[in-house]
């Protein structure tokens, strides 16, 4: 057992640490500078750091594939607080351009999506379309001359559709198939008459998400990625490319060391709350729910690193730090007590992450997609008769 | 054995839940919670209220009243609290009750009129911030003149006349004598909430104010717990009713087995409680030995179980129950509010312990 | 709101507390004695006080029914701790014949099951038809000449059937009728040759329940009740006699009280565990859910006195005591600590109820199918299409 | 990154279950657990267990052993947590460990061996009652005679060599010289334990017993996480297995959404929680700073989370799984010993609190 990525990787995590170190913070010290990220960005894929799985033709930097370095570097960015490769939108879309675009669609979408130029916003959900994705109505018919989609309907739950520039989305494009079968996967620019774009405030007052309403919005026939009334088999690919790495425990292990923090400031009965039997047992008991998830992860990303079979915890991971979320959730609002309904003062964050606890249980699949799904893959369970996973 | 409501009482309900259909629908109810700036109360519901002389129920029949009971305040409450309704009920019948409960002759006839009929708005302040609510934790004195800050004060910043809870009891200070309200960015904007800062304001005790002081934060317990049951009633209800709407694969989602169980859960939680809310207003009317104890186990379940429950529906609604445009959050934020107001569950259980003598 | 029974049955209290005092204890003091019981149970007939509904040719003191009187003479009767009116064995089977049975069934079982010389067992679930009740395959055949049932099988989940002299059990006596048609209802004597009584020994090491099998055990062919084939109607009344009274209430307040006790008793840290803030909180949150109980009963109770609508409780009992069950055990479990493993020590009986919560959430009716029936009973939701309450 | 086992821990894993699965089946595990008066354990697998050098593992190569790492020995456990084999090996494993970790050139020379080859049988004794575990907390002095009482003592009675925690650390006492033994009528029959009495017993202390005392029950504490461990995910196993076997309604149970979202929770308490016990084994072995730490993080979590399991996996089978005939209340009554033993959940996670720095 070895916690590290091993000495064979050590030398490589120098070099990444020395290219960091020359390019990250930059000089002129303006760390949100758009131009100076870029730069940073550039000069990461010119050194084989970033999109790594991505051909250079496109923008990428073309390497083999190597999950541990790939891990190294996203430590190492994580460190020094530099830009990652992460894809400003939605980039879900450059995989699966990746796998079934056309060379033009590639060529014309990939490397401006990879600098941020195209902004994608994703459109599956739609208001009678939540868990059961296959039943959209959003249609799409060919103008009579076959040279554009003209689309109608409604999408939401559209994250960033008020800074995107177009949209990767699902259509009834054959009415008369059967529910599976009539869906095609379209690429659309969103900065037209046609589409209105509106956002959707939530219970925390915050706005991540929106309605976008299609009235006539055209888009070329050529738009159409992968074959016609194949888009299912197209989305289920996309839905496919999360990835497991060590990143993902970024938010809740932040958020555990505000919860500790919150208890060592909170006064409660003449003492730090984190002083209480109770505070101190939850929060260790939360710990103990944390540590399962580092651990489970570290075994993740070895399997992977290693090509071997047996990993489950991928599957379970949204629905157990949804879980976990709410638990810290509630503890943050046992430490507030009086404080828990000023969402004007200082402690407004935890409030937010009281709610926004429950917004995860949906965002994505709900917590209840999350168990059919759990219990089909990891558990063996035969196929759900109506809510099968993937279905 | 009658442990239910009698025919009047029910006919109260009844009239409430009318008026509450009627003035106090959905649509209404976001149009108050959405007003621009600090939040405010929906002064031509409270009027219909108080027409209906809700605010007179527990007032002596000497002083405009209607002489009724804590059990009829209560079921008003959870008449309320089923409507979310963003009116000042809680606050003025409590300092209507305080003054009922511990005022001179003088005092009553001078105020009780006033607020069984609406006329002046009144309220009560009994938190101090840090978990501090009950009259044992009051540190606040009237002597010399009311100094200090008393924390979330419903609707301080119109109220006439603030009950405030100091350490000789229960003092009366009206509009204009020296205090500053500030109204807290509170999450339930249908009961806006105030920190009030008094700076040497006048300050009339009430003669009785020391020996009913717990009595009236007994009372509110219970009226909260009230709230809180109808609230989280409405809450299985509307969850129950969108399962049965909302289809998905070709079906209502109430044919799922796992969101029926979530829902058996919520209404497990929240049906069985009634009684913890009924007996807490029904011991402080009629078994005072027993009212302290059930107050403080009504107030600290069904607070919990409300939001709780609050959070359930937020699931069971899926995206929709998580925007500001659906009922859920303003239900959400009221149970946050009977969570927090008068000290959370975690206070009132232990207080429950002591007073069981463990 | 009255929380007594009111005025007009504050004599009729006194009456039965003086009839009482003039009965019980015994003049000899001896408690147990069966001829003291007896004696006791037949005066309180004869005063009309036990088994009210039953008519007096029956064995019963056919009142009016009175639900106040029934309750003040439960309550009068558990503080005296007199016997009650409690058929020895499983008593179900008395209403049941008294709605279903013929008049010969009635002459020749009621009275002396009233007195306990006939004592039931109920064979309802077998090894493959525990929730799925329907799905039962004990077979019952006519003999040739018509005279008698020839029943072939096993029952399970037999409580008592080891000092039971009959069992009331359902059989499949038409074989080619579909699930549910085909099933009768028969009455049995087991202390016959053909049945044999088997004990199940409970994870508690408790002997509670039975395996009962028919290898050609034999009863008279005017042993059914109700129509050949239409058991399942027979069956469906009497799982609906189960009575919703305050009596029901005393187990989970003698639970509570000796939880009290064992906190104040046990020492934690240097002092009483019930001075331990997490014990204290536990404690008064179970209390919580006591206190919900109790007041819902008096509740139930209220509207079957004034004969009102709206009773959802009784639907929800068991599993909400189930579940309480469960959480006392827990609670019980964190005080004992070090003792919790001691089967042969003074705290046996919590380790015992820690197990026993598990089995009220298995028997009578699973915690699922108690679900199931909630969603249909008291929510309202549609039927559930293969699982449905009382399918 | 390499949170993974060797291909040789594997082979070990490997070979262990072989043997379980040959001399641990089910029917044989109810025999021993069933087995007329107190409990015994099963001296057969015992000694094919031994025959594999199991209990060399951790011994030093000097004294016949495998020198092989705290890691290698939990997933041993988790191996016999799986099966809940009736064998001493926590007691056994751990005399051994104490003598390899602090114990004089002599007394390994003299000990290792033969406990390495299982030719003696040792045990460890903690515990002295209401919750007092671990090594700050013994009162037993090696004093001129160790007398007074250690509770929940594995196979005391069958072992040759008791290591027993004292206030002056760690101390050697061999069988007949003082001290006796009785059989607490444990719940777990798979693991019995004694309540020893010491009376003036020989006591020889180890050397560097008070450095080690604590590196030996958090040693303690990982290996029974890993049985933890092992025991719920063959729980987890075992209701998944019945629930597509066992057919109700025409169907295999598994169908039902109610009970898929159960064995959803089970799985989603047990797997991921594995890491936790590898890596309070890992850093005791590797990251002695964290070891403390993630032992009682590793405790807490694992035992709460097993004693669960069992639960769900009575509901999860129905009335077959609440009798003696079938195989969960074995693993419940393991749950409840690695539950209580070496202290509670709730003790161990004030301790990783107090060590957190909190």
């Amino acid at each position: 057992m070895e916690l590290g990525f091993g000495a064979e990787y050590d030398a490589f995590r120098q070099e990444v640490r020395d290219f960091i170190a020359a390019h990250w913070p930059p000089a002129d010290g303006n760390l949100k500078s758009r131009d100076n990220v870029r730069a940073f960005v550039e000069a990461a894929i010119g050194r084989g750091y970033m999109h790594r799985s991505i051909p250079r033709r496109f923008g990428g930097s073309e390497q083999q594939p190597d999950i541990g370095k790939a891990e190294v570097i996203r430590e190492e960015l994580s460190r020094a607080r530099a830009p990652s490769d992460r894809i400003p939108g939605n980039g879900l879309v450059v995989p699966t351009l990746l796998e079934w675009g056309t060379e033009e669609q590639k060529q014309r979408f990939i490397a401006p999506t990879l600098r941020g130029d195209i902004i994608w916003a994703q459109g599956f959900s739609e208001p009678g379309a939540g868990s059961d994705l296959a039943a959209l109505r959003t249609r799409a018919e060919l103008s009579p001359d076959g040279s554009k989609w003209i689309v109608n309907g409604q999408k939401i739950w559209t994250t960033g559709a008020h800074f995107a520039t177009h949209m990767f989305l699902l259509v009834r494009s054959e009415p008369d198939a059967p529910k599976h079968a009539g869906i095609s996967y379209l690429l659309i620019d969103i900065r037209q008459p046609g589409v209105t774009v509106r956002p959707l405030v939530q219970m925390t007052r915050q706005k991540e998400f929106n309605e976008v309403f299609f009235d006539n919005a055209e888009t070329p026939a050529d738009m159409l990625v992968g074959e016609r009334g194949k888009g299912w088999n197209v989305t289920r690919s996309t839905l496919k490319h999360e990835r497991s790495g060590i990143a993902a425990m970024t938010w809740p292990l932040s958020m555990f060391r505000d919860l500790v923090k919150l208890a060592k400031e909170v006064e409660r009965d003449g003492q730090s709350a984190i002083k209480d039997v109770r505070v101190r047992e939850e929060l260790a008991a939360i710990e103990g729910e944390l540590l399962s998830i580092v651990y489970s992860t570290y075994r993740s990303v070895s399997l992977d690193v290693h090509g071997q079979e047996g990993e489950t915890f991928t599957t379970m991971r949204k629905l157990y730090m949804t879980e976990l979320a709410g638990r810290m959730g509630k503890l943050a609002r046992d430490i507030l007590e009086d404080d828990f309904t000023d969402m004007g003062g200082a402690r407004l964050k935890w409030i937010e992450r009281f709610m926004i606890s429950l917004s995860m249980s949906i965002a994505g699949g709900t917590s209840n997609i999350q168990r059919n799904i759990i219990a089909e893959r990891v558990l063996g369970l035969p196929r759900d008769r109506v809510q099968g996973a993937g279905a | 054995m009658n442990f239910l409501l009698s025919d009047e009482q029910l006919a109260l309900v009844d009239t409430v839940k009318a008026l509450l259909r009627d003035k106090c629908d959905p649509v209404r109810l976001h149009k108050v919670f959405d007003v621009e700036g600090e939040a405010r109360f929906d002064a031509e519901l409270w009027a219909a209220l108080c027409e209906m002389r809700i605010p007179a129920i527990m007032v002596p029949q000497a002083h405009g009243g209607m002489a009724l009971e804590l059990i009829d305040l209560a079921i008003v409450a959870e008449a309320l609290g089923h409507a979310a309704a963003p009116v000042p009920f809680l606050g003025h019948a409590l300092a209507a009750l305080a003054i009922a409960l511990g005022g001179s002759d003088e005092q009553q006839a001078k105020w009780l009129p006033r607020l069984a009929s609406g006329e002046v708005l009144g309220t009560v302040a009994f938190g101090e911030g840090k978990s501090a609510w009950l009259p044992g934790e009051w540190q606040l004195s009237a002597e010399g003149g009311l100094s200090g800050v008393k924390t979330l004060v419903p609707n301080a910043a119109e109220a006439d006349l603030i009950v405030v809870g100091v350490s000789e009891g229960l003092a009366l200070v009206e509009k204009g004598t020296g205090y500053t309200c500030a109204r807290v960015d509170s999450a339930d904007r249908t009961r806006p909430v105030d920190t009030v800062t008094f700076e040497g304001a006048a300050a009339e005790l009430l003669p009785q104010g020391k020996d009913v002081a717990s009595r009236l934060t007994d009372a509110a317990a219970a009226l909260i717990a009230a709230d809180a049951f109808g609230g989280a009633e409405r809450c299985v209800q509307m969850s129950v009713d969108y399962a049965k709407l909302r289809e998905q694969y070709g079906q209502p989602i109430a044919a799922f087995q796992g969101l029926r169980y979530q829902l058996v859960k919520m209404a497990l939680g929240t049906e069985p409680a009634r009684g913890l809310y009924w007996f807490a207003a029904h011991a402080w009317d009629a078994l005072p030995d027993k009212a302290p104890h059930a107050a403080a186990q009504a107030k600290a379940h069904l607070t919990e179980t409300y939001l709780q429950v609050t959070r359930d529906t937020v699931e069971a609604h899926g995206g929709i129950g998580f925007t500001w445009e659906h009922d859920t959050h303003i239900y959400m934020k009221r149970a946050m509010l009977d969570w927090a107001w008068l000290g959370s569950p975690s206070r009132h259980r232990q207080r429950a312990a002591d007073l069981a003598g463990w």
